[in-house]
């Protein structure tokens, strides 16, 4: 399992690619999710993305989230990249990925992984664009997401 | 002294993302510290008495009720949000 | 949209990296999955797949299933490659790839997007190894999220 | 002449994965050339009359009323699985 802060632009493809190398034969599924920052939002345009986190708290909170997730679906190996700092459009902000033996457990456990991020991960966001300023927090769907993850 | 962080909006409230301050010997809980920066500051005290904004204690998630006896670094979280 | 079948070996990484790279700023979402072939089965060690199709069906087939999903989910773009012929341990069968404004739509394509490969897909596969060889037919649990999925 | 496509277990069954047949006349559905293959080939018998084996006329996934007239190409498929 790898859990990452990066404070600088990231390549979801090369770390997708070196955490599907290290697979053993017995993983039959990848799945994969890539969040990146969009150019639009319902505010407008969107020229960049402050995102904050509490070193020290925020690594150990996604470990921890990490851990449910891998005990919950047998995964064989879980990888989660999490960006911080000024981002712009099209850079990524997330990647998560899940290897196990077979497909459904690999979906659920993106899934839920990024649920999680959304509601439980140390991490505040405020975009900056056409229409000025805002903090982003999680909406009733993240939140409605997250209570039938249960615990 | 004591280092109290503020994240999200509630830095926005606070005016700042963080201050060092020496709390009196009667505050015992998170709670009681949320009451005493809301009498200290009016700004703040829309959101810190919100039960929307979460609390660590020497970097863990705590409750209302966790002592902060002896802590070195409090922190108080509006909504978290990743992803 | 693109569907792809690779009669050799495919670089499930390169393509979901060039997928990827042709999104737009409104693509918030990658989701992905690659099965790969593995090294074990209930029947013991895998040494190889034979995995065959009918050609003029089979792109037809996955293109209206493809076009089904995009329309479901309200899809940016979505990408589909399947292996082929002779497959052995390690090497990916197949890679599903999805692009949307948001998470929920790119997860649930995906997801819903293999449940049609394994059931409604003209690919047969027939797997060597060390419990000899047998066909692989959909399973029970594969019939019943296909199910799930009505129409 | 038709040609007859057989797919997966089905190819088995037949010992061949194509076949070129000149068809009776008289045989006009996917259902009635099923039946004839049958009496003709005691192994294909066991699976050409399942429902779990689908057939294609002229590359078009179609059902036993499906007409087989003028057809150049008749699949029959044991069940699909790709993935």
């Amino acid at each position: 399992m790898r859990v990452a802060i990066a404070d600088k632009p990231f390549s979801a493809d090369s770390m997708l690619a070196q955490f599907a190398d290290s697979r053993t034969g017995a993983a039959g599924a990848l799945a994969s999710f890539v969040g990146y920052c969009r150019d639009v939002s319902d505010a407008g345009d969107v020229h960049q993305l402050q995102l904050d986190h509490y070193p020290g708290l925020t690594e150990a909170e996604i470990t921890r989230l990490a851990n449910t997730i891998i005990e919950r679906h047998g995964l064989i190996d879980l990888l989660v990249v999490h960006r911080v700092g000024v981002v712009t459009p099209n850079e990524p902000i997330v990647l998560v990925a899940a290897l196990s033996s077979h497909r459904a457990q690999a979906f659920a456990a993106v899934a839920e992984l990024m649920d999680y991020l959304k509601t439980d991960a140390p991490f505040w966001k405020r975009e900056a664009g056409s229409g000025g300023e805002r903090w982003i927090e999680p909406t009733d769907a993240d939140r409605a997401r997250r209570a039938a993850l249960g615990e | 002294m004591t280092r109290i962080l503020f994240f999200g909006r509630m830095s926005e409230a606070a005016g700042c993302s963080e201050l060092d301050a020496e709390l009196p010997s009667e505050l015992r809980t998170v709670a009681a510290l949320r009451s005493w920066l809301a009498d200290r500051d009016a700004a703040l005290k829309q959101l810190i008495l919100s039960p929307g904004i979460r609390a660590a204690v020497d970097r863990g998630f705590c409750g209302d009720d966790a002592s902060i006896v002896g802590a070195q670094e409090i922190a108080f979280m509006s909504p978290l949000s990743g992803g």
